[in-house]
């Protein structure tokens, strides 16, 4: 294939990404703007009645909820999961890139003790014993993500750690940020950018559910996950208080990922 | 000129990168039994021609001419740095028997398993690997650079292709296994098999070849029989390649003071060990030639000083204080005393980055200068080694190995070491540019004083620039003694 | 709400047939649940005691008492000693049901060592001088004189076990007098019960009886409509929104079930000041509230509990929402901007929807409330002294328990704080007083004082919704759940 | 890594596992016993009569001081008794025992369904990389990544079992024996599938990707070693270590994760005791349930890192 081909495809392949990822976000920057007025309360799940998309499950305007609902989704998902790999990054690359097996064990053990615990019973332990707010379920979330994401980010650095060009580096007294990031951490770029895109979607709906056994956001918050989740209840009575945002929460982990696989394949390989 | 029996036929092949052709205007005629080699210098474009008849092109390579294969003829490849085709995961008998499966599989089921290990062993045995049956447990990894290149060389002859391309298959072996390498692949175009060599090895090739084609910036600069080459060659640059054959020996230097000092090591690869090395000194201004066969453990000694190997007992002196075992818990200015230059220089590049900035850290951060300077040295010493420009702006895929090879010295002698390892650095290299490369390198011993060289070669013509002689040989070190001693006397290299 | 009140009479049609098995859905209580009648907490482990024991008395449709095992009851002139005698009915292993099981029951009941359940009903019993007079015949004495004793005989888990029977009895093949016999029973999983022949009320339509267990509603309703079982508990309103009429199920709505209200504390600020709460009970719209929280399937409450059953204040004014007034009122009493914290809890079917849309009322008042979810497990307990406004719920039971239990000073779960002498001497009056319909003034008295100015803001009555198959008959329409004829399965039948 | 090495390697990571676990059970009991409300308060529900909690928690010597309780129920570790239940009395072992059941067949089901088919996925679409089948698998495995459980649970117990009524809709009154009702067991496996095979195929794909690019494979390929070969055995395995520790997570996920799946299905499984003891503060019981999760977790993660180890056998060695 010609170079002009190849690049023709990844534009649109970006555009794609970008188009898909577009409604989502945009609806969340600019819907709160749009939403006006909260009308009065109608009977919950009931289609009609002025309600383009019916009423959610305490009878509140579903699109009124959508227009509303992204902001909190995209901000704390986002800052969890990038809460999660800034941990994950760092320790997953220093035990990595360590040959202390001592200091690999002193990081890595402890969180298997995390993963041994039911994600959702910690937060749920966790969230009922110190009672935080949104800025600490993103932190609780992220915590319960760590120790999944740095076992990744070691198993995949481990690989590229002991190739000769890391020994390379060293010789040359390379910094450890330079060597961990800007070598070890690119290469496993590919590998990161598929989990995370899960992660991102994992930790959407943790977030949510936390939000139903009350740890962060309000129970009948305004926000697409957990309006996934509070009108599962009404799916057969009026299912676009929950298709609605599970479609948006499906373009916006989607288009993320089709973002991310097209500027990595932008990279180009060379053999 | 074209022969009826030809197994593969490259004619008018361009290949053409950003405007910029890196092969032009060739004609290549393989034929059955015969071995045609293609000379010349690092980066004249024989990888990239020895490829096309694979088929393969560099990624974004505009292509014209034409490339024809018989029917059914598989081509076998031995690539310049074996390190990267040999899966990493896999062990060295499964990446054998992958390809002699195939071949056994008219045989009934119950024999398969056997026939194709015989197959294996033979092969191993044709590439010159004896105690075939401990290798085959190992992972790549765990070769030496030698041997790594023996078993893709094993996996070429398994193959039963009609035509092998073979990239520089002696690079990296002591006399004895280049020999019979040699010999192997004799008897492979003996077979009918048609062989296409590239290398640097003028002996080799003058052993080897029915048929060479020099080359030169991506031409085919002179064409014909080896012996009429030899005897007559009609164009300048085919004359000064012959004529850089013979070197000198070097004059016994002055003993200056010691600045590397081993005491008493031992290293171990997985419990076992593999070098013994009680005593070993390297006096500053000296230039130590490390020899010995493939798999002897010359690189295990080298990256021991270098502090890439920490399994290792006793000490490595620098000026009388212990160097840490890690290069790890060494200072930057004990990293740039004792520079390394890998042996696989592919490898040893990060493969994302343009090379010269990769090149340049090493004076930003051993010799803390300015983002800039640094940048500028880098370009001046990579262009001092035959790097233009250009090529130090490219990443490391889109340089041929000989130019790579180049880059990692350049990028240790940024360091300003004072002792310098260099591992089979001019392996990849033709004879104008080895020459080059050795003369900068004795000058800068001579000219900076305190300069002393470690060089791990094969290459006698090399050796003989040592001052002094080591010889390793199953993990001992057997000889040590001035260069024009042993190489004479001694039995070392011989054996 | 949406009612369906006439229709939903599925249970009259047709003449009873005899046999089959009926499977009901219930949620449960784990792998801890047990077959012991009086640890029996949720609706699941009242069900299998009800079909496993009886009890001397039982609430009708109006919660008034209705004789069951005991025939009829009689107190002397002051009302503290009551003359229970019991109907001829035997256990199931045939022994006849006698005043010493009676007695031996409710002592075990009480026993201090014991935390069972119904220990606080039988607290006025005094079962140290009470003894039988008879093979059938009772005497109870009470502490105090007790109008309505008979709601004691009713009381939740005051069932009648065999003399002796102990824990372990009840864990391997429990005894007891109730329609149906012991068969099998898997912890957290399903229990199978068998028609008892010999049943006192006659026997049962049904063959066979299995309970099982499923704790989220969308396995009960699925099961159902799977066929897997015949009887579902306690579905979403929206789920029976989804269903009803289709003609795959039939849907049972249980009437004025569970009392819906939000909870003031009365003895601190803000609602120490009776102003602040009259404005609360004006700021509700309760049927903004009915509709969102029970999603339609419900009555409105005016802030008195018991709607339709004995002794119902019903002559007073239905309250409706009046913003002006409310904050009319909070100015008076100095709260304007007043911040509440509401308490709520995924405990109960609709707290957190009551919670965030009495939330969105309160804010058109001027008042700030900050919904607190809390811990599920401990909401009760954490409710009852802490904190200043809480999500309430609660099941059916006679007015004079409400009363007894939630409102008087010495009451054990008064959540309210409501602590009146003067409130106390008219319970006390009442329960002193033998004419029906004295009595009843007196009720309507402390009715109409909680009515003004008590702590319960009680904004609806939630629906029970039962589905059933549409072959499965004679299931009650009317009766309250935790009342007699709720999940009765002794009259039901398979057509 | 040599035989020797990988025992002693083994070994060591078994006896930081012993402490692993000893530390899950501690952190549980911690945040058990700081969880408001203890079994006492459970039991009590809506009747928190304060003078009958205080006589359930003397009852269940809830009374006695952390140490004491935790000491005790200790001791009877070594002799594998877990201690008894708080609220049933009945010992913690047969809880386990009863849940474990289940729980397992539908992992072990799930498993042996989830890795032909997250990896199949993967290669599929790494062999396809960049065309239509790669792009096709990439997003619907987003996208049913995306779709929370329940939904797809409802989703396919709506289409299945209610209106094809192919299958049962719930495990509803077969108890424990599941495998003699096979049904029963489709629907839930299928929604405990969805997620993990979208995850893994993922990570199985970007490790393909990179390794059927890399010299090796084409050299593999080039000596006439078949397609599937090199897929397979070639580049899987440079593909795996990320993928294996995924897998470990996600059977980690499946043997105390399932709660959604076991509730949707009436499958009276270890998330569903769990979930019970933990409402009801029966501490022993969570506790009990700890020791299990922590043992098998430091066992599966061991396992994911001995293959990491083996596959990429260069990561040893790095100087
Ligand atoms: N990681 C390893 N594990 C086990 N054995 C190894 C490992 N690396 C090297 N060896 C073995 O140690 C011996 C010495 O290897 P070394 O690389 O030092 O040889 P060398 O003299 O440099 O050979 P060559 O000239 O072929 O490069 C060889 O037999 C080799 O097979
Ligand atoms: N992918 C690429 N992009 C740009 N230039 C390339 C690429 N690959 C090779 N080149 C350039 O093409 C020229 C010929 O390369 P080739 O590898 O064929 O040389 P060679 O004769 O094999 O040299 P050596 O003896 O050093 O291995 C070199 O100058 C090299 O820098
Ligand atoms: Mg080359
Ligand atoms: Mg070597």
């Amino acid at each position: 294939m010609t170079d002009t081909k190849s690049l023709r495809r990844h534009t649109g392949r970006l555009s794609l990404g970008l188009a898909i990822v577009a409604v989502p976000l945009l609806l969340a920057l600019l819907g709160p703007l749009f939403a006006g007025d909260p009308g009065p309360r109608a009977v919950s799940f009931t289609l009609g009645g002025g309600h383009w998309l019916g009423t959610d499950f305490v009878g509140r305007d579903v699109w009124g909820q959508v227009l509303l609902g992204g902001r909190t989704v995209v901000l704390t998902a986002l800052a969890a999961t990038a809460l999660a790999y800034l941990v994950a990054l760092p320790v997953g690359l220093v035990s990595a890139l360590t040959h202390l097996r001592r200091l690999e064990d002193v990081l890595m053990r402890p969180l298997d003790v995390l993963l041994a615990v039911p994600s959702l019973l910690l937060i749920l332990l966790v969230a009922s014993v110190f009672s935080p707010g949104a800025a600490g379920l993103a932190l609780l979330v992220a915590l319960v993500n760590v120790p999944d994401a740095a076992r990744i980010v070691r198993a995949a650095a481990g690989e590229v750690a002991a190739r000769p060009a890391v020994e390379a580096l060293r010789m040359q007294g390379e910094t450890w940020w330079r060597i961990a990031v800007g070598h070890v951490g690119r290469s496993i770029l590919r590998t990161l950018a598929a989990d995370a895109g899960i992660r991102l979607t994992g930790v959407l709906y943790l977030v949510s559910t936390a939000a139903f056994l009350g740890v962060g956001v309000a129970p009948d918050a305004s926000d697409w996950a957990v309006m996934v989740d509070r009108n599962r209840t009404g799916l057969f009575v009026q299912p676009w208080a929950v298709v609605v945002p599970a479609l948006l929460i499906v373009a916006l982990t989607t288009g993320t990922n089709l973002l991310f696989d097209a500027v990595l394949e932008k990279k180009g390989r060379r053999p | 000129m074209s022969h009826a029996d030809t197994v593969a036929e490259i004619r008018d092949l361009r290949v053409e990168i950003d405007g910029r052709a890196i092969v032009d205007g060739v004609d290549l005629q393989v034929l059955p039994g015969k071995v045609t080699a293609l000379v010349g210098a690092s980066g004249s474009g024989k990888t990239t021609t020895g490829l096309a008849l694979l088929g393969e092109y560099p990624p974004g390579a505009r292509v014209t001419g034409d490339v024809r294969l018989t029917e059914g003829g598989l081509v076998g490849y031995v690539p310049q740095h074996p390190a990267a085709v040999l899966n990493p995961a896999r062990r060295v008998g499964a990446l054998l028997h992958d390809i002699a499966r195939p071949q056994a599989r008219h045989l009934p089921r119950t024999e398969r398993r056997t026939a194709a290990r015989a197959r294996v062993l033979q092969a191993m045995l044709d590439a010159q690997l004896p105690d075939a049956e401990a290798l085959l447990r190992r992972h790549p990894h765990q070769l030496s650079g030698g041997q790594q290149q023996r078993v893709v060389l094993a996996q070429a002859l398994l193959l039963g292709a009609r035509v092998i391309v073979a990239d520089e298959p002696t690079t990296g072996q002591d006399a004895l296994t280049k020999s019979r390498i040699v010999d192997q692949l004799a008897a492979v175009a003996a077979r009918g098999i048609a062989v296409v060599l590239l290398s640097h090895d003028l002996d080799v090739v003058q052993a080897l070849a029915d048929e060479v084609l020099v080359m030169r910036a991506g031409r085919v600069v002179e064409s014909g029989p080896v012996e009429r080459l030899w005897l007559s060659p009609r164009h300048e640059w085919t004359r000064r390649l012959l004529e850089a054959h013979d070197a000198a020996p070097r004059e016994e230097a002055s003993a200056g003071q010691p600045v590397l000092e081993v005491r008493n090591m031992t290293a171990v690869h997985d419990r076992t060990t593999v070098l013994r090395a009680p005593h070993l000194t390297l006096n500053s201004g000296e230039c130590l030639a490390v020899v010995g066969r493939s798999g002897s453990g010359k690189t295990t000694l080298a990256r021991c000083l270098a502090g890439l190997h920490r399994d290792h007992d006793g000490e490595v002196l620098l000026d009388g204080t212990a160097l840490p075992h890690s290069l790890r818990h060494r200072s930057r200015a004990q990293l740039a005393a004792v520079q390394y230059v890998f042996q696989d220089a592919r490898a040893a590049f990060d493969e994302h980055r343009p090379v010269v900035a990769q090149v340049a850290r090493t004076a930003v951060r051993l010799r803390g200068a300015a983002e800039q300077a640094a940048t500028d040295e880098a370009l001046t010493t990579l262009a001092r080694l035959g790097l233009t420009d250009d090529m130090a702006h490219r990443r490391p895929a889109e340089l041929s190995g000989g130019e790579l090879q180049r880059a990692a010295l350049a990028r240790a002698l940024l360091a300003h070491p004072r002792v310098l390892i260099c591992d089979e650095i001019t392996s990849g290299l033709d004879t104008v540019t080895r020459r080059g490369i050795l003369d900068l390198l004795a000058g800068l011993v001579r000219d900076r004083g305190g300069l002393s060289l470690v060089l791990i070669t094969h290459d006698q013509e090399t050796a003989r620039l040592a001052h002094r002689v080591v010889v390793v040989d199953a993990g001992e070190l057997v000889e040590q003694g001035s260069a024009r001693w042993v190489l004479e006397a001694g039995t070392g290299l011989r054996t | 709400g949406g009612g369906t009140d006439d229709k939903a009479d599925s249970g009259s049609g047709g003449t009873p047939k005899r046999g089959g098995r009926l499977r009901a859905a219930f949620a449960g209580g784990g792998a801890s649940e047990t077959l012991d009648p009086h640890l029996a907490n949720l609706f699941a482990d009242v069900a299998r005691a009800k079909a496993l024991y009886d009890k001397l008395a039982d609430y009708g449709a109006d919660l008034s008492a209705e004789p069951r095992l005991a025939t009829q009851w009689e107190s002397n002139k002051t009302l503290d000693r009551w003359q229970v005698t019991l109907r001829e009915a035997t256990f199931h292993d045939g022994s006849p049901v006698t005043a010493k099981d009676v007695l031996y029951s409710y002592r075990r009941i009480v026993d201090p060592e014991q935390t069972f359940r119904a220990k606080a009903s039988l607290e006025p019993l005094d079962l140290d001088a009470s003894r039988a007079t008879g093979e059938r015949s009772i005497e109870f004495v009470l502490k105090r004189p007790t109008a309505e004793f008979p709601n004691i005989l009713a009381a939740f888990g005051a069932y009648i076990v065999p003399e002796n029977a102990t824990g372990t009895d009840f864990g391997r093949k429990p005894i007891g007098s109730g329609p149906f016999r012991f068969v099998s029973f898997a912890p957290g999983r399903s229990a199978v019960f068998h028609r008892y022949d010999d049943y006192w009320e006659g026997a049962p339509h049904l063959d066979e009886l299995e309970f099982v267990v499923a704790n989220e509603e969308s396995a009960r309703v699925n099961a159902l409509l799977g066929g897997q079982v015949e009887y579902a508990h306690e579905l979403n309103p929206t789920t029976a929104r989804a269903h009803e009429g289709k003609g795959q199920i039939e849907i049972v709505r249980l009437r004025n079930s569970a009392m819906q209200a939000f909870c003031m504390k009365t003895d601190r600020a803000p609602f120490d000041d009776k102003r602040v709460r009259e404005a609360f009970f004006l700021i509700a719209d309760r049927k903004e509230l009915v509709d969102g929280a029970l999603s339609g399937a419900g009555v409105v409450g005016n802030d008195l509990f018991g709607k339709g059953y004995e002794y119902y204040a019903d002559g007073l004014p239905q309250r409706e929402q009046d913003l002006d007034r409310a904050r009319a009122l909070l100015k008076q009493a100095g709260a304007e901007k007043l911040k509440v914290t509401l308490d709520t809890s995924a405990v109960a079917a609709g707290f957190t929807e009551a919670a965030g849309i009495f939330r969105d009322q309160a804010a058109k008042a001027g008042v700030t409330i900050d919904v607190k979810m809390g811990s599920k497990d401990s909401y009760w307990s954490d409710i009852l002294d802490n904190g200043t406004l809480c999500c309430y719920r609660s099941g059916a039971m006679p007015i004079e328990a409400h009363i007894s239990q939630r409102l008087l000073t010495d009451s054990t779960t008064n959540a309210t704080k409501w602590r009146h002498k003067d409130f106390d001497a008219l319970y006390e009056q009442a329960q002193s007083t033998r004419d029906r319909t004295e009595r009843a003034a007196v009720y309507e008295r402390m009715q109409r004082r909680l009515y003004t100015e008590g702590g319960f803001l009680i904004w609806g009555f939630a629906d029970w919704i039962i589905g059933t198959a549409r072959t499965v008959k004679g299931v009650e329409t009317k009766a309250p759940a935790n009342t007699l004829d709720w999940a009765r399965f002794d009259k039901v039948w398979l057509a | 890594m040599t035989v020797g090495g990988l025992r002693s390697f083994v070994a060591r990571r078994l006896l930081l596992g012993a402490a692993q676990t000893v530390a899950v059970v501690l952190l549980v009991f911690a945040l058990t016993e700081a969880l408001p409300g203890d079994a006492a308060v459970a039991l009590a529900g809506d009747q928190p009569d304060p003078a009958r909690i205080a006589a359930i928690r003397e009852a269940m010597h809830l009374d006695r001081p952390w140490y004491e309780r935790l000491g005790d129920w200790a001791a009877g570790l070594p002799q594998g008794d877990f201690g008894t239940s708080l609220t049933s009395g009945r010992p913690v072992g047969q809880y386990i025992a009863d849940g474990f059941g289940p729980t397992l067949l539908l992992a072990a089901l799930t498993l042996a369904l989830l890795v032909p088919a997250g990896f199949g996925l993967g290669v599929l679409a790494a062999r396809h990389e960049g065309r239509l089948v790669d792009r096709l698998v990439s997003s619907v495995t987003l996208a049913v990544y995306a779709v929370p459980e329940f939904a797809l649970g409802v989703l396919l117990v709506t289409v299945l079992a209610l209106k094809l009524a192919w299958l049962p809709p719930t495990a509803v009154g077969y108890g424990t024996d599941l495998l003699a009702h096979p049904a029963a067991l489709v629907l839930p496996v299928l929604v405990l599938l969805s997620r993990p095979v979208c995850s893994l195929s993922r990570l199985v794909r970007a490790g393909m990707v990179d390794a059927l690019a890399s010299p090796y494979a084409a050299h593999a390929r080039r000596y006439g070693v078949p397609g599937a070969r090199v897929r397979y055995t070639h580049a899987l395995p440079n593909a795996l270590a990320p993928a294996a520790q995924q897998l470990a997570r996600t059977v980690d996920w499946l043997l105390c994760g399932v709660i959604v799946v076991e509730a949707l299905f009436v499958i009276p499984g270890l998330g569903t005791v769990l979930l019970n003891a933990v409402a009801e503060r029966d501490v022993p019981v969570v506790q009990g349930l700890a020791v299990v999760f922590g043992v098998l977790t430091v066992v599966l993660n061991l396992g994911a890192d001995v293959v990491a180890h083996r596959l990429t056998p260069r990561a040893a060695v790095a100087a």
